[in-house]
C-alpha cells in the first residue's frame, strides 16, 4: 500500500499509473458520485481497450459516455444504461459489449471483492432469464444462483470531503457504488472537493477509511458541471 | 389517446398508509412523490441510497448530489439517512421496504410482471426493478390498461421476459384496480363512467367481477 | 414493520415480545456496544432455553454473562470467550454449548442475512481445523469454504445517539457487530442513551437507517456502568 | 525466569515503518503501542473496528466506549476512522494492513502458526487471529524462545492445531530474530551475549545462521 504522508499527488500522475487494456471501476449512480475530473483525465492521456464497471454509463458527452463515444471501452459491466441513448446506440450496434446485472447484484459482486470472499448464494432473478448464464447451487433443499466477487485493477471514485491519509466523506446520494468500489479494487484512486489535515474528520462519520485508498487528487467544484447539467433537466 | 394519469396517481396515493417505507419506480410512479402529505410521515426510499427523499420546492436550493434514483433532484425530509447502494438493496431484499409501486409493460393473471426488456427493442438494463419485484412485500402497479395501439397490457400469461413471477399484489390502470388473488385478477374498482363490459373488452386476461362489491375511483 | 411513529415503547414492553427459546443477536465487543440495559430486563423477565450470538461472553458477572450465569443460555455462537472464565468454565462442564467462528466469518455470516443472501464463499480457515465441519465448493479450480448466512428471531443493539424513528448511531468502537445484527433479525429492539425528533441527526452520519429498526428503548446512561468498571482493569 | 520482554519490544518497534497500518494482537504485542512515535504517522488497526487508536495518557479522560480489541481504553489519533465489524475484516482480508504482531505457543520452519488452542487445556475461541495470520501481508510473531518450562516453542513442525500454515514473516524472540526462507528459518539477529551454540541449544527447529551476517539486539 502507499504510505499514508505519499497518496496526495496530481490528476496526471495517479491516471498514468492506469495502463491500456485495465478494468477499471467508476464510482457514482448517474452524475453524483462519478469522478468527472479523473475521466476527463483518463480521456485525455489515451488509454484504450478498457474494461469499465459502473452502475450506468452516465449520460450522452460526459462521464463514461465521453470514452464509450471516443471509442476507449471495449467493455462495460453495468445495470442500467437506459439514460445514454449513445451507449445503446454502441451496444445495439456491437461496438460495445454491454454485460447486465441487476443493481443490487451489481453492488453485492463489487462488496463481495471487497470483503475478500470468493462469491456469494442469491436468489434474485432465478426464475428469470437475467442473460447471463449461472452455476446453481442446491442448498438445504433449494438452488441458489452462485455470483462470483467483481473485482477491478482500479477504482476511481469521488468524494466530497477527505483528509490527506485518504479518508473519505461522501455527500448526499453521492455515495452509492464508490464505498464499495473502494474496497474491491487493487489500486483505488480517489478525487476530492475539499483535502483537509489529518485530523479535521470526525471518525465516526468517515464513509471509507484511508487503508483502502491508494492515492488522492484534490479537484475543483467545476469539474463536476457537467454533471450537474445533466440532471438539471 | 392518453390515458387518465391523474386518476392511477390518486388511486395509488390511497395505497399508502401513514408511517411506511415506500420506494417509487421511475416514470408515473415517481410522480406519487408529491402526492404523500408531510403529515403522513412516508418515508421514501430511492435505490441510489436514500431513506426520505422529497423533492424539491422550486424556490429551494438544489444540491447537485441529491438524486432520486430516476435522477430527479430531491432532498431529504426529517428522519432521512444516506447510504451505498449495498445497504440500499440490502434494505430491499430484507423486505425493509413496506410497498412499491413500479410501471409495466405487461401484467398478468398470476402476478407475474414483465417491465424491463422488450427483445430487440428494448434492453437498457435491470437496474433495481428486479429486486424490488422479487422482494418488497406489496408490489403496486401502475399503468396504462392498454398500450399505445389500444392492445391489453393485462393479459392472461405475459409474453415478454419476466421482471419476476408471481410478485404483483394490486395493479391500478386507468381502467380498473384489480388485485392478484388465488382464484386469479380479482377487479377491486371500476373507474367511473366504465361498464363491467367495456372492462373486460380492454382486457386479455380473465378478471373476477363481484358487481356488488366493485367500487369506482 | 413497525410504524415509524410507534417504536419508542418501553424496556419491559420491547423485551416482553421474546419469547423462551428464541434466538438473539447481541451486539457489542466487550463492554462497548453491549445492550445492558436491555439484557437485564431480559434476566429479570424469566425468558430460557435462548441461543445467543454475540461475538463474546462479555464478562463475569455483567451483559450475556448473567444470562449464562443463571442458566438460560442453551447455546452461544460467538467468536472469542476468553475474557470470562465463567462461560469456560460452563463450556467445559457441557453445561452451554458453544459454537466458535473465526471473528471476521461470523461478522460476514450475519451480515450475509442481513444482505439478504443464502450465504458465501471464503478461503478463511480451510487449511485448519476450526472445529465444524463445512462444505467446500470447487470453484475455478480451488476449493472454497461455504458459510451459510446466520439469521436470529431478535438483534438487540446499542446506540449512543438516535432519533424517534429508530435511526441509530454508534459512538466509538461501540458499532462493531451492531449495525450488522440490525440487518440480519427478524426484529430489532435498539436501546439508545439519547432519542431525539426526527430531523435532529444528520443523514450522511447515521450508521443504521431506521427502516431496520423495529422498536426504540430510550436507557439511562447509568445501566452501562457495569460495563465500563469491567473494561477499566 | 521471566524471558526479556523489553528487548522482543525494542527489536518488534524497528520493523514498523512510518506510514504503515499495523495490528498489535492481544499480550506482549499490544505494548508495541507505546513504542510507535507520533512523528511515524503509524495508524494502528484493531479488529474491533478503529483505524488509528492510541493508548489514553493517565490524566486524560476515558471515552468508555473506545477499547481496543484487547479491551484497553483508547483514544484516536488525527486521521482515524471508526467503522464496524464486517468493514474491519474486510480491511484485513484484503491485505490493506501492512503488518501485524502476535504472540505463539508454537512457530515452525515453515512459517505455520499455533497460537488459538490447547486441546484439553485452552480453548477460548479464534477471534481474530485467523484472518490476520492468514490475510495480512506481514506475520512478525513476538514471543519468548521457550516455555516456562524451558521446551523450546520454535519448533521442527507445530504439533498444536494450526491458526493458519505458512504464514509467518519473521519470529522476534528473546533469544533471536528469525526469518521464514523457502530454505528455513534464518537467523537475522542473536541476543546480545548469547552463543550461537547456546541457541541452536535452545531450539527444536533447524537454523540457517550465517555468522558473518548475523547481528545482535
Amino acid at each position: 500500500m502507499t504510505r499514508l504522508a505519499q497518496k496526495l499527488t496530481t490528476v496526471e500522475a495517479a491516471i498514468a499509473r492506469i495502463p491500456s487494456g485495465a478494468t477499471l471501476m467508476v464510482g457514482g449512480f448517474g452524475s453524483p458520485g462519478t469522478p468527472f475530473a479523473l475521466l476527463d483525465e483518463l480521456l485525455a492521456q489515451g488509454q484504450d481497450g478498457l474494461t469499465l464497471i459502473k452502475n450506468d454509463a452516465n449520460e450522452p458527452g460526459i462521464g463514461i459516455s465521453r470514452l464509450i463515444e471516443a471509442g476507449r471501452v471495449s467493455r462495460l459491466i453495468t445495470s442500467h444504461i437506459g439514460l445514454n441513448r449513445v451507449a445503446i446506440e454502441e451496444m445495439n450496434e456491437g461496438r460495445l459489449s454491454v454485460e447486465i446485472y441487476p443493481q443490487g447484484i451489481l453492488a453485492e459482486k463489487i462488496r463481495c471483492a471487497g470483503a475478500g470472499h470468493y462469491g456469494f448464494l442469491t436468489d434474485i432473478g432465478l426464475e428469470t432469464d437475467i442473460g447471463m448464464p449461472r452455476r446453481e447451487i442446491e442448498c438445504e433443499g433449494r438452488n441458489w444462483a452462485l455470483e462470483p466477487a467483481l473485482r477491478a485493477d482500479f477504482a476511481l471514485v469521488h468524494a466530497g470531503l477527505s483528509d490527506r491519509y485518504g479518508n473519505l466523506i461522501y455527500n448526499g446520494t453521492a455515495a452509492n457504488f464508490n464505498p464499495l468500489m473502494a474496497m474491491a479494487a487493487d489500486e483505488v484512486i480517489a478525487q476530492s472537493f475539499q483535502v483537509e489535515e489529518p485530523g479535521a474528520l470526525s471518525p465516526t462519520t468517515v464513509h471509507t477509511p484511508c487503508a483502502f485508498v491508494s492515492y488522492l487528487v484534490q479537484v475543483p467544484m467545476s469539474s463536476s458541471e457537467q454533471g450537474r447539467r445533466a440532471h438539471a433537466v | 389517446m392518453p390515458y387518465d394519469q391523474q386518476r392511477i396517481l390518486a388511486r395509488a396515493a390511497r395505497e399508502i398508509e401513514p408511517g411506511q417505507i415506500v420506494n417509487l419506480g421511475i416514470g408515473l410512479p415517481s410522480q406519487l412523490f408529491n402526492y404523500i402529505p408531510d403529515e403522513a410521515q412516508v418515508l421514501v426510499h430511492s435505490e441510489n441510497g436514500i431513506l426520505g427523499g422529497r423533492p424539491c420546492h422550486p424556490d429551494e436550493a438544489i444540491d447537485y448530489d441529491m438524486i432520486d434514483a430516476g435522477g430527479a433532484y430531491i432532498t431529504t425530509c426529517p428522519g432521512a439517512s444516506l447510504f451505498d447502494s449495498s445497504m440500499s438493496f440490502a434494505m430491499i431484499r430484507r423486505g425493509r421496504v413496506d410497498v412499491t409501486f413500479m410501471g409495466a409493460f405487461e401484467v398478468d393473471e398470476v402476478g407475474n410482471l414483465a417491465n424491463w426488456k422488450i427483445p430487440g427493442k428494448f434492453s437498457p438494463g435491470i437496474g433495481g426493478a428486479m429486486e424490488l419485484a422479487q422482494k418488497v412485500r406489496r408490489l403496486v402497479i401502475m399503468c396504462s390498461h392498454n398500450d399505445k395501439h389500444g392492445n391489453p397490457k393485462i393479459l392472461h400469461r405475459c409474453r415478454l421476459p419476466l421482471t419476476a413471477p408471481r410478485c404483483v399484489s394490486r395493479i391500478i390502470t386507468d381502467k380498473a384496480v384489480m388485485d392478484v388473488t388465488p382464484q386469479g385478477l380479482e377487479v377491486v374498482d371500476i373507474a367511473e363512467g366504465l361498464s363491467i363490459e367495456e372492462l373486460r373488452a380492454a382486457t386479455e386476461a380473465s378478471l373476477i367481477i363481484d358487481a356488488s362489491r366493485v367500487g369506482s375511483y
